[in-house]
């Protein structure tokens, strides 16, 4: 690494990435390499408000936290001119909290909010290289469970109110009332999710494709269930998120994904030779 | 220990977590279908002291425990899959609202086909066939069982709270549901008679 | 081959999915807490040879990917989710050394409103609610959450760095800050033994 990152610190930093007035005092202590513990505070306050200044010529938003800083670093640097304060208990109001004793360094208390930020700044910083190591890492989420392991059901484990909850949820998903409309939105939303659970297997399947015998529902099937079926093969077919291939007279139809970039074309080429099958390489 | 591609492949499939075909393998590991068959060998080899296995299922490689091992897992994720899902709560709440009923009735409510639901029940002892409907098709009726009372910490049917409003507003919309399914041309009552 | 220990303890980490602690493993395989300290020691000399690896991590053990393979399987998964910003690591930060603390504590030493930062890490399941302190107007207290040590890939709280307490004024103002806290009821440095 090359030694020299001390040039001009003032240029070198972008205006507007602190996060607030002790990140930008603490930008400016290092950089000018500054006795934190014996701080110039009117080089360090005639630095923070040129940046200050500039924060707003560049209209950044600036926090109202920057200001009242501003207004503590004058502070600080007016009681650092006047003369010690003569010895009097009481007269001292300073607001420190060098009450009794000596007068307390109108620095003090600025000096020791930097210095347990910074350190907790440190610490942001190694946590910022465990947070890179562990994202190197992978897990794994729960395996599926096949539900092969019966156990006897655990004495209320759900409330009966859970279950006038879940009659309620019902009740108002379903919407009693004006009948025509609730039942037309009713079977829309089926059949919507008839449709993703389509895609979502199609997709799955890749360029691979999906059997058609393996969308349709199991033996005793309910009827409404292969009618949604095709209607939302139908209507993916209409829109082009699917396409489907029947390789031999009679033999599995099978139903592809077409990535959405791959829509429009496809849409084409179907209509001039007939089945296309994509390949998402 | 040298990034192979058993190993790579065995990093793939155990992050995964479900089936990777050949050609997803070989695409990310940037190798030609050969080696890669010749990796999952290697990797099975490797594995034959493993609790766990590789095993080739939809099309894919997937890794999985070995049956062996299915007490030991069953008794930690069983308490887990335990609790009733969404689904199995909406239509055992529907079958204790309205028993005996039929599974058209329940479907017509919910909405969605509810064979694998109702067979979830009964097979945890939620539910039971109470008979049969007398009309076209005799669709079978359901009805709680005491598994079911205890289960959600009641003495009696009569211990499940009552909905405030008048009751007829779940009977409306079940009728209404049937009515515009049978105008829609669907005739949801008579499918029973499969069974 | 037969069901030993080393296996079980394999199958259930692999089929977690979640770090398991030694209490459920203990239970799960119905044997000894040495015992099974003694099959994960044995496990890990198993799996020297694999792109897999048993991590100690939230508090539990945990199958995880060796880094070497990161680029691989970075390919094939969605990445993890976005990096912490850095306005939200210095307050988990800060959490963490302090917990539980107030907003108002933590605003104190960062020196700018937290409200969103604190919001987003709540969102993250970085932090959660201990409580309120019982002082005027009673705040919430915020503490850092298991999800926290596992993004940071932390087996327990103590694995944070310690805090450098060498220059005095910091050590004073962290025992100022203690001594408050314990005024008000609040343990804070007390609680490294118990995990």
């Amino acid at each position: 690494m090359p030694p020299a990152g001390v040039a001009s610190p003032l240029l070198t930093v972008q205006i507007g990435t602190f996060e607030g007035p002790l990140d930008l005092l603490l930008h400016l202590v290092r950089a000018g390499r500054m006795d934190i513990f014996d701080l110039p505070i009117s080089t360090l306050c005639d630095q923070y408000l040129t940046y200050l200044r500039a924060m707003e010529e560049m209209d950044l938003s600036v926090a109202g936290e920057f200001f009242v800083m501003a207004a503590t670093l004058l502070e600080i640097k007016s009681r650092m001119l006047l003369p010690a304060p003569p010895k009097e208990e009481g007269d001292d109001g300073s607001g420190g909290e060098g009450g009794d004793g000596e007068p307390e360094d109108p620095r003090a208390e600025l000096v020791r909010r930097l210095l347990e930020y910074g350190k907790y700044q440190g610490i942001a910083e190694s946590l910022r290289d465990r947070e890179g190591e562990r994202r190197q890492v992978f897990f794994r989420s729960r395996a599926e469970y096949s539900g092969a392991f019966r156990t006897p059901p655990r004495f209320g484990e759900l409330s009966a109110e859970e279950l006038l909850r879940t009659l309620e949820r019902m009740l108002a998903a379903v919407g009693a009332g004006e009948r025509a409309v609730t039942s037309v939105r009713r079977q829309k939303i089926t059949l919507r999710m008839k449709m993703r659970e389509v895609v979502t297997l199609a997709e799955r399947a890749g360029t691979e494709g999906l059997n058609l015998s393996r969308l349709l529902p199991e033996a005793p099937f309910a009827l409404l269930e292969v009618v949604l079926l095709f209607l939302s093969l139908l209507e993916l077919l209409k829109v082009g998120t699917i396409v489907v291939a029947q390789e031999e007279f009679c033999g599995e139809i099978r139903v592809f994904f077409v990535p959405e970039n791959e829509r429009a074309a496809l849409v084409d080429e179907n209509t001039e030779e007939g089945m296309v099958v994509a390949d998402a390489g | 220990m040298p990034v192979d591609l058993p190993r790579m492949v065995e990093a793939l499939l155990f992050a995964a977590g479900e089936p990777l075909t050949v050609k997803e393998l070989v695409r990310t590991t940037e190798t030609e279908v050969e080696a890669l068959h010749a990796a999952i060998r290697t990797l099975r080899e490797r594995y034959e002291h493993s609790a766990l296995q590789i095993v080739e299922i939809a099309g894919g490689f997937q890794l999985a425990t070995r049956p062996e091992y299915a007490p030991a897992v069953g008794k930690l994720l069983a308490p887990h899959a335990n609790r009733l899902s969404r689904p199995a709560l909406e239509t055992v709440t529907i079958i204790a609202y309205r028993q005996p009923c039929t599974q058209a009735e329940i479907e017509a409510i919910r909405g969605v086909a509810s064979d694998a639901v109702l067979k979830t029940l009964t097979e945890r002892d939620m539910i039971r066939e109470a008979g049969r409907k007398p009309t076209p098709g005799r669709p079978i009726l359901y009805a709680t069982t005491d598994a079911f009372l205890h289960y959600f910490g009641m003495a009696a049917i009569d211990d499940l709270p009552a909905l405030d409003e008048d009751d007829e507003m779940m009977a409306e919309a079940t009728e209404e549901a049937t009515t515009a399914l049978a105008a829609a041309g669907v005739r949801i009552d008579g499918e029973e008679s499969s069974r």
